[in-house]
């Protein structure tokens, strides 16, 4: 590991084990009259865990002051995620935070909630539980999220004793299509991983691997090692949808296809393949069936069932067959239904044509969320469940309520002589209807383990004293099922035996380091996978479009995933990439259907479908091809505290309840969707003034040829906007004819941060890193809709006015300009130029005239119009190295200088310079893509010193001659 | 007692022929000795100067009208003399045609579109037009204003004549001339300021196409009447001189028209000034280095602080002191040096443009001098022509009533 | 020394008492002063008075005005030499801004000061030989005469075309 | 105005001075319950946060500038009347100089109040001040807000001494023409003023230096306003004209604003003899000046924009014509330079009701002048995913209406305490003839 990582993570080991065996850390939260051995006030501790947000399951470090989270952060060891986190990630906090958390068991007597003791619960738990198994075989039933395998084991065991079946394991996305390919297609019953990193092009049938599928960290990361310029080459990623994610709007190529037509241009695709002499050495049956299935589908035939431009088709087709390591991805993660089977068969097809070894889809490594039952089981299993059957539910995290409207779980759950015990945290739809709640401790406060992917295990343990008095799920359960005389203490104890036994953790020592490291990644592969089917039935009948009708697309969103993160403020605040609309859920819509409805922007419609009705705001965009309706899943709840109730809609409520034939899996669309106008409007509370950069040099992109080759000279430099040149806040970037200020030095550091537009996927990850780290305001949607947003990030979206589908992403934050126009106009010096080149900004100086702001020509200033709340407990997540801002003061960006402070420490005790990439600030530490460095323009070596020799190099309106330290790399841009 | 300034003065005139003649050879030298650049660079310096002071000097005439100041008296009739360089200068000005390759440094230069507003032929028509209202316009008052001073004679002709006989014409009442002569000097100050502003926009600050200054047009035009009560000074300071008591020019009147000349020296200095910060601090290249070349950086630096101190910092000392004021010498003197100073302000406007921003050494030498002089003699010529014509102004008369 | 008296000629028109004013000292009669309710050319002119020496105080005033501005700005800026924009610390082009606002305040401040000394107000105690017309229709010339004389001045005073009135000692 | 005689001026002014009528004191109470409305919107927003206003990313800057500027717009032609037209002895400015000048005390006391209310923590406004202290933190004298605490405490200053200065003769008449109480505090702020010729030796050449530094003060103070704007680099208000420019609009407004107060005083003080209708039709004539130069700065303003062919430039006064804020912007053209030109009509700028209505209108219009220069610009600057919009809400407004409240309170004060009309000035022009030959 290397030297950072382990000053993060050393002392874990020790606070850990005190932590989990003897000592009680809820003593030290609040007054450290006893602090545990290596808890150090004012000094941070870094705990390893793992992130449960969603199945992805990557590795955290957790940073604990005092005894309570303050930020997590990657796990730079951990495979999966490598160091990086993705917005849903770092709000996890504020699940722990949140206001609303239950801090006690609930037990529901005739419709009013008590609050009941720990013991109690359990109690009435195992009095409940004893007394169903004693009923029968088959009565307890546990319906769960994914989890890892060793409480999955203890729930088996613990329902052998009470003689009922193993836990059902429900996840809205399932993936039942990809599975069912999978099976097909590679006789393999599971999700397979992929090497995005190893392929040279990437053709994907929706597949959104940059915000929900499967492991978007991972494959963002990969995919950025694919398409970020190299070697003067990028790879081609082409994406065939028909709604623009955020995956989509980083591809070189989206093709806007009729709903569920995917597989028919993948079977377009197959066909091109095999004329031009591929997949020879595929086995005779297949390549025979193949053809034939394949036949029909001409690039016309494609081109029109597709209704994609017959030339695009084709080029891609040309392009995909001159591909070295060509990888073909499926449909999306909301894609489930029968037409996607179809394609995702057609891709992993495509696949084997193209490379029949499959040299890039990994077998070893299969994603865990294949546990995950098929809706149809979980639909069925509520279909069964009655009294009759069944005496305790135990439903742990999950919100089948909420996912799954229109299918009777609410009647299922309320039905008398059911005992549904929930073991959420929050009082969600599912919860309500429970009767008991058993709030038991958060993934950050618990011992577990997870493994995002076979063949690694990953480690959970308590970063932080509980905040509550609540055991973790294993204990509970482990004391539920045996007991006065439990097999093992508590979980901690399970699950360390389970893990030796399993020869994965052996001794104190090993099981020290797993929890240091954060697990083991390196645990033998499964075997090879097993030899390809060499017939496979295939059964292709693209779903006609009705063109006349609308269809309406329910996309899982970045930000709320299946609707669990619509709780965290942070990530109801940040905007979403695509639309930057906060906070609200709207309709997307072309504007050709628009037009066709008679409605305009902002307009609120009545959707209807076959199953159910909704209002939503519309909003208009050519990120959705014309007759297709898209919005954001996620929002929209009936419960689940302040800042979920009544936030968005919910689309789900529009989908058809049950499940697809074909596939088992949900269909996440619906056709013959009606839109009503309601005469009402709704403003939007959107962060962007404009979606255009009216021909201003903001956001630059350069063609691949440009980029790559050096022969062309650097254009004539001259004064305005367009050819002005870079200039450095160094004294080299003065020139005694442009600047009438003497040049300054700076002592020892000039820190900069260069941005590499061509690695940044707009996934806003970043911008929630700033929130965690600077105890950035929460302000909601009516601020925003004032222009009152605190965001000292933001992630600038641009279309381009030719063609609105081509979207280009840019971070803005504060430029720590040299020439930094903000400064002057201050009469009391509270923004100012520090020896190290930063922009200060002296918060108790500052008596809130707002001049900077306004002559700041990059608006990041940011105002506190308010003292921001932080209602309790959330205030506990704050940065204590980061003052909290009140009323009347400006605030901004500031590089984390806290960090940079750390730093000198560091290197001052040392008695050495700080070494470059010593530095992270959050933003930088959390980009998946790695788009941000930050170092030393003075240190000739230095990193960003080096990419700003990059021909790419240039800064938002240098023409004002500010000399902003933030360096931009253009975005390089090739068409498909 | 016979006036100095007048045809009739031999040695004035032949002093003067030489002088234009010098003027011209110079001239002709230069263009023929390669050095055409710096030829039609004192050409368009001086037709600037010169004009700014004819067109400044009928102005003081029509603005005091205006604010019906009474304590101008003759200074009124005196200023007006000045129009007679007006047709002077409109054939200076077409004289810029015939040097404009040498002239417009932008004119091999990619304007990224601004050609639209930057091009010979519309630059020319533009200007002309204005000149030609704006002349024509000054005709219009001085005609009103000179008319009812006019005391007829029999031997009257020519221009003199027509002005004479209109005098008599019945329907020509007081009131209606007053009312008219009104009307026309509103017109003429309207149109300085827009036809100046004009000028100042084509001819100086479009030398540097990219450079912008929303103040210059007003820069120019209060320049010009700065430089025009120079002139005017300088002209009554003279007949006072030779005229004495005679001249009807009281010293109050002197301290009157330099406390005006004082106001307006603070004016420029303002506007200058007005330009420099907002500049500067703006620290915007694309303006900034037009004021760094002229102001902070050689050869030009040191031509920037001497126009500074001799156009507003020796005047505003000096001219806080009342008597110095009433003192015709001085004034000349200091007029004069105010001129000069002027002259080098527009050469550092231009100077560098012309010299491509390649200047060594600031281009300005003897040749500059001797052309420089040749226009004044210009300007003086057409004085003692007007002043033979209008025997009534040069020589004092009694007070008008207006 | 016989008592002196003090007597007042009233005149409602100003030339009457200008021309009273210039002829006093050609009399025995001692001029004290003359009150006016306007500014009077005539009567300054008549008086001979000499240039008042305010516009010292208030030159003065502006000087040191101008460098207290000019330094002050300087001063506070060397105290921590905190670079804003990139402009130098000590920048003079803005700090003329500072210089020229001292430089009118200290000059105000000046001419106050000059007023105040040189005209002696504040100043209650002199309405002994004052009279109230003299602040709005009438100017009053003050005159001094020895007992015997006040007969004749006060003559003198109608002849001119003017009210008299005499005070007490 | 050949039948005023010293007797009748006196007697008109001082009659103004008589106890005065309940309409005068209800008037007065409802003015004093505006400033509270005022005060009381102002106390809400400091306990709660500027955010109770509008102002948001990018507008910063809303109305209570714009109002500073307005206010001190406003008090600029009080100077120029007594203090310029003083120096270029332009009679006609003495029957208006002591009304005018009270003007500028009290619209620069208006305006003062604004940047105060501005502030997102006023409770810190001390920063500001030049303080010796323990840290020796100073404030930045390179900052223009720094320049206007320095310009606009000035000429506070100035322009109160030079109106109490000027008023110091009238104090005395009205002293000896007083009885009892007011006797007593009229002798004390005559400070023995008796007129005699030392006094007014000393006295007219300080006045004169008043006048003589007033000048370039006045000129100063609203180019430092106006680089409150152009020394930043936002387009629209970088611009080099914006110091003459702000001059000129200042004075004009400020004209309009005479206007609006002379015409109802003469009307109630039954000037008419000394206001005549020929001052005030000078006034308009400079009015029309004053519009003129400010359609100028107009037109060069877009000229310029326009020749720059910067992009950014170009929008923001594209913006200005046809954006959001259009109407206010089209107001400001109509009213602050086609309006005055209808003065050069005899007929209506002789008629006290055209004279009175006009006024009002130029007055609207230099507020939407200085609304259009401060929102537009910030809306619409240069990066265009910040671009934003402003909208004043009503604790703005509340808090504006006690601006104005504030304003006339005093003005109805001064008017009926104190001679409104300079008596010793007019009676120095009865000699000099007719007051409007200037």
């Amino acid at each position: 590991m290397n030297r950072r990582t382990f000053l993060k993570t050393a002392g874990v080991g020790s606070v850990s084990v005190a932590a989990g065996c003897t000592s009680q850390p809820e003593k030290t939260i609040y007054a450290l009259v006893q602090a545990p051995d290596d808890t150090v006030t004012g000094k941070a501790l870094w705990y390893a865990s793992t992130c449960r947000e969603c199945p992805a399951g990557c590795g955290v470090l957790a940073r604990s002051r005092e005894g309570r989270v303050v930020k997590v952060e990657g796990n730079p060891l951990h495979p999966i995620n490598q160091g990086r986190l993705c917005m849903r990630g770092q709000a996890a906090l504020q699940a722990i935070y949140h206001p609303e958390r239950l801090d006690t068991p609930q037990l529901k007597e005739n419709g009013e909630w008590r609050a009941l003791s720990w013991p109690a619960a359990e109690g009435l738990l195992q009095e409940k539980t004893r007394a169903a198994a004693g009923a029968g075989a088959g009565r307890v039933r546990v319906l769960t999220e994914v989890i890892g395998e060793s409480l999955t084991a203890l729930f088996g065991e613990a329902l052998d004793q009470w003689q009922s079946p193993p836990p059902l394991v429900f996840e809205p996305f399932a993936y039942e299509a990809l599975k069912t390919a999978n099976r097909m297609a590679f006789g393999v019953d599971g999700l397979v991983s992929y090497h995005l990193d190893q392929a040279d092009l990437l053709v994907c049938l929706g597949a959104d691997f940059l915000e929900t599928w499967l492991s978007p960290v991972e494959y963002a990361r990969q995919f950025k090692a694919m398409h970020a310029l190299q070697a003067n080459r990028k790879g081609f990623f082409a994406h065939i949808a028909p709604c623009q994610s955020l995956t989509a709007a980083n591809a070189d190529l989206w093709l806007a296809c009729h709903p569920a037509s995917e597989g028919a241009v993948a079977l377009g695709l197959i066909r091109k393949a095999l004329e031009s002499g591929r997949g020879q050495s595929l086995p005779a049956p297949l390549r025979v069936s193949l053809t034939t299935a394949s036949a029909p589908y001409t690039p016309e035939k494609v081109a029109h069932l597709a209704d994609i431009p017959a030339d695009a088709f084709d080029r891609l087709a040309a392009r995909l067959l001159a591909a070295k390591a060509p990888l073909v991805l499926g449909t999306a993660t909301a894609g489930s239904g029968a037409a996607d089977v179809a394609a995702n068969l057609a891709a992993n097809l495509l696949n084997r044509v193209l490379d029949p070894e499959l040299t890039r889809i990994d077998f070893a490594h299969r994603h865990r969320v294949e546990t995950a039952a098929p809706r149809a089981e979980v639909l069925d299993f509520f279909k069964r469940l009655s009294p009759d059957t069944t005496d305790v539910l135990l439903l742990n995290n999950v919100n089948p309520v909420f996912a799954l409207p229109g299918a009777g779980i609410a009647e299922g759950l309320g039905q008398p002589g059911l005992f549904v015990v929930s073991t959420s945290n929050f009082m969600d739809e599912t919860t309500l209807l429970a009767d008991l709640v058993l709030p038991v401790r958060m993934p950050l406060e618990g011992w577990d383990e997870y493994g995002g992917k076979r063949a690694l295990i990953s480690g959970l343990q308590p970063a932080m004293g509980s905040l509550t008095a609540a055991p973790g799920l294993g204990d509970v359960i482990l004391r539920a099922a045996f007991g006065a005389d439990p097999p093992f203490p508590d979980y901690q104890g399970y699950l360390q035996a389970r893990l030796s036994a399993q020869g994965i953790v052996d001794g104190e020592r090993q099981w020290v380091e797993f929890l240091q490291r954060g697990g083991r990644f390196d645990l033998p592969a499964a075997p090879a996978r097993a030899p390809l089917p060499a017939e496979v039935p295939i059964a292709f009948e693209p779903v006609p479009v009705a063109a006349a009708s609308l269809v309406l697309v329910a996309a899982p969103s970045i930000r709320f995933f299946d609707g669990r993160g619509a709780n965290r403020p942070w990530l109801c605040e940040i905007p979403d990439p695509l639309t930057k609309v906060a906070w609200q859920t709207p309709l997307l819509a072309h504007p050709d259907t628009l037009a066709s409805h008679a409605l305009r922007h902002a307009d609120v419609v009545a959707v209807r479908s076959a199953h159910g009705t909704l209002e939503a705001p519309v909003y208009e965009t050519v990120g959705v091809r014309p007759g297709v309706l898209a919005m954001a899943i996620g929002q929209g709840h009936s419960a689940y505290g302040r800042y979920a109730q009544d936030e968005g809609v919910n689309p789900l409520g529009l989908l058809p309840p049950e499940a697809d034939a074909v596939s088992g899996g949900p269909v996440f669309a619906a056709g013959d969707v009606l839109l009503t106008p309601t005469g009402r409007q709704m403003p939007l509370a959107h962060t962007d003034g404009s979606r255009i950069q009216h021909g201003r040099k903001i956001a630059l992109t350069t063609p691949l040829q440009a980029a790559a080759h050096d022969d062309a000279h650097p254009p004539k430099a001259g004064l305005t906007m367009a050819d002005f040149p870079l200039t450095l806040p160094l004294p080299e970037g003065y020139d005694p004819k442009r600047d009438a200020y003497p040049p300054h030095d700076h002592a020892d550091y000039r820190w900069s941060m260069v941005v590499d537009l061509d690695r940044c996927i707009g996934c806003g990850a970043c911008s929630a890193a700033c929130y965690a780290e600077n105890n950035i305001g929460v302000v909601g949607a009516q601020r925003i809709l004032e222009g009152r947003e605190m965001a000292w990030l933001r992630i600038e979206r641009y279309l381009d006015p030719q063609d609105e589908r081509k979207v280009i992403f840019l971070p803005m934050m504060c430029q720590h300009c040299d020439n930094a126009p903000c400064e002057a106009v201050c009469p009391v010096y509270a923004p100012h130029h520090s020896k190290e080149g930063l922009n200060n900004q002296i918060y108790n100086r500052c008596i809130g005239t707002r001049f900077c702001s306004q002559n700041c020509p990059y608006k990041v200033r940011r105002f506190n119009w308010f003292t921001w709340q932080w209602p309790r407990p959330l205030n506990l997540q704050l940065n204590p190295d980061v003052t909290a801002r009140s009323k009347g003061v400006m605030e901004k960006c500031s590089f984390c200088i806290q960090r940079i402070k750390a730093a000198h420490g560091t290197a001052k005790n040392e008695n050495r310079g700080i070494r470059d990439g010593e530095i992270q600030p959050a933003c930088l530490q959390t980009c998946p893509t790695g788009a941000l460095s930050f170092g030393n323009l003075m240190d000739s070596q230095s990193r960003v010193r080096q990419m700003v020799m990059d021909r790419r190099a240039y800064q938002v309106m240098g023409y004002l001659n500010t000399k902003p330290a933030v360096i931009y790399l253009r975005k390089v841009v090739q068409e498909i | 007692m016979k006036p100095v300034l007048s045809l009739k003065n031999k040695p004035l005139i032949i002093g003067s022929a030489l002088l234009m003649a010098v003027a011209l050879g110079t001239f002709i030298l230069q263009l023929a000795g390669g050095h055409p650049q710096r030829a039609w660079q004192a050409y368009l310096i001086n037709f600037l100067v010169w004009s700014a002071i004819a067109q400044g000097g009928l102005l003081f005439s029509a603005l005091m009208h205006l604010v019906k100041a009474r304590w101008t008296g003759r200074l009124s009739s005196l200023a007006e003399a000045f129009a007679a360089f007006f047709p002077l200068s409109f054939l200076l000005f077409l004289g810029l045609f015939i040097g404009r390759e040498h002239i417009f440094p932008w004119l091999h230069e990619d304007l990224h579109g601004k050609e639209i507003w930057l091009n010979v032929p519309f630059l020319f028509a533009r200007d002309f037009a204005g000149l030609l209202l704006l002349y024509g316009l000054g005709f219009g008052y001085l005609y009103h204003a000179l008319t009812p001073k006019l005391r007829p004679g029999e031997t009257d002709s020519g221009i003199r004549g027509f002005f004479t006989r209109r005098r008599q014409a019945p329907e020509n009442t007081p009131e209606r001339w007053q009312q008219r002569k009104t009307v026309f000097g509103l017109l003429y100050i309207i149109a300085f300021a827009l036809v100046l502003s004009l000028i100042g926009f084509d001819l100086v600050m479009s030398m540097d196409p990219h450079w912008v200054s929303t103040l210059f047009g007003a820069y120019t035009f209060v320049k010009a009447f700065y430089i025009g009560l120079g002139g005017l000074i300088i002209l009554a300071a003279v007949m006072r001189l030779t005229q004495g008591e005679a001249s009807g020019l009281s010293s109050s009147q002197f301290h009157d028209l330099g406390k005006l000349f004082f106001a307006f020296c603070l004016v420029w200095g303002d506007f200058f000034y007005v330009q420099l910060v907002v500049i500067w601090y703006g620290n915007i290249p694309e303006e900034s280095s037009y004021v760094i070349e002229r102001v902070m950086r050689m050869p030009w630096q040191p031509l920037a602080w001497a126009v500074f101190t001799v156009a507003f910092i020796i005047p505003f000392v000096l001219l806080i002191n009342k008597n110095i004021k009433t003192r015709p010498v001085f004034m000349i003197v200091l007029c004069a040096l105010i001129i000069v100073g002027i002259w080098l302000e527009h050469l550092l406007l231009i100077g560098p443009a012309f010299a491509h921003h390649g200047a060594a050494a600031i281009p300005v030498g003897l040749s500059d001098a001797l052309i420089t002089l040749g226009f004044m003699s210009l300007m003086i010529l057409a004085l003692a022509y007007f002043m033979d014509l209008f025997p009534e102004i040069a020589m004092a008369q009694a007070p008008e009533t207006t | 020394m016989p008592a002196e008296r003090y007597v007042m000629g009233l005149f409602s028109d100003e030339n009457q008492a200008a021309a009273v004013a210039a002829d006093l000292p050609k009399t025995p009669w001692k001029l004290q002063r003359v009150h006016s309710p306007i500014p009077s050319q005539r009567l300054a002119h008549a008086l001979k008075v000499k240039k008042s020496k305010v516009g010292w105080f208030t030159l003065a005033g502006g000087i040191i005005g101008f460098f207290a501005g000019f330094l002050l700005a300087i001063f506070t800026a060397m105290r921590w030499e905190l670079m804003v924009s990139g402009k130098p610390v000590v920048s003079l082009v803005p700090f003329f801004i500072v210089g020229f606002e001292f430089t009118i305040l200290f000059a105000v401040f000046g001419n106050v000061i000059g007023l105040i000394t040189q005209t002696n107000l504040p100043d209650f105690g002199d309405f002994k030989h004052y009279d109230a017309r003299c602040s709005g229709t009438h100017f009053g010339i003050l005159a001094t005469c020895a007992e015997d004389g006040q007969a004749e001045l006060e003559a003198y005073f109608r002849q001119q075309g003017g009210e008299v009135r005499v005070f007490e000692a | 105005m050949s039948e005023l005689t010293y007797a009748t001026i006196d007697q008109t002014i001082l009659q103004t001075l008589e106890k005065p009528r309940p309409g005068y004191w209800l008037i007065v109470a409802v003015l004093a319950g505006g400033i509270l409305l005022g005060a009381a919107c102002w106390l809400y927003q400091i306990f709660v946060g500027i955010g109770v206003g509008g102002q948001n990313n990018p507008v910063a800057w809303g109305i209570y500038l714009v109002n500073f500027v307005f206010w001190v717009g406003i008090a600029h032609s009080g100077t120029l009347i007594s203090a310029i037209l003083h120096l270029f002895r332009a009679g006609w400015r003495n029957p208006i100089a002591r009304a005018a000048e009270t003007m500028t005390v009290f619209a620069v006391l208006t305006a003062g109040l604004f940047p105060f209310v501005h502030l997102g923590r006023v409770w810190a406004v001390y920063y500001m001040l030049p303080y010796p202290n323990q840290r020796t933190l100073w404030p930045n004298f390179q900052s223009p807000l720094m320049f206007d605490v320095v310009a606009i405490s000035t000429y506070l200053t100035v322009s109160s001494l030079f109106w109490y200065t000027g008023m110091l003769p009238d104090l005395a008449t009205v002293r000896d023409r007083a009885t009892g109480l007011r006797k007593k505090i009229f002798t004390l702020i005559s400070l023995g003023w008796t007129g005699k010729h030392e006094q007014w030796r000393h006295y007219t050449r300080g006045y004169l230096f008043f006048a003589a530094l007033a000048t370039p003060l006045v000129i100063s103070v609203h180019s430092v306003v106006s680089w409150d704007f152009a020394l930043g680099v936002v387009p629209g208000w970088h611009t080099t004209i914006f110091a003459p420019y702000f001059v000129a609009g200042a004075i004009h407004s400020g004209l309009a604003m005479v206007l609006t107060l002379m015409i109802p005083l003469r009307r109630i003080f039954n000037y008419e003899k000394i206001i005549t209708v020929a001052v005030l039709e000078n006034v308009a004539k400079t009015i029309i000046l004053t519009g003129m130069i400010v359609g100028f700065a107009y037109a060069t303003e877009f000229f310029i924009a326009w020749y720059s062919f910067n992009t950014i430039e170009i929008e923001v006064f594209r913006y200005r014509m046809f954006g959001d804020y259009r109407v206010g912007f089209w107001i400001m053209v109509v009213c602050n330079t086609l309006i005055p030109l209808l003065f050069f009509s005899k007929k209506i700028r002789t008629s006290i009701g055209w004279l009175f209505g006009l006024s009002l209108l130029i007055n609207v219009g230099m507020w939407f002048e200085r609304f259009v220069i401060i929102i537009t610009s910030v809306a619409r600057d240069f990066i265009p995913h910040a671009w934003g919009l402003y909208a004043p809400t009503a604790i703005e407004f509340g808090i504006m209406i006690g601006s104005f409240c504030l304003f006339f309170f005093l003005f109805l004060l001064f008017v009926k305490h104190l001679p409104s009309v300079s008596m010793a000035e007019i009676k120095e022009t009865l000699h000099e003839g007719a007051p409007h030959a200037g």
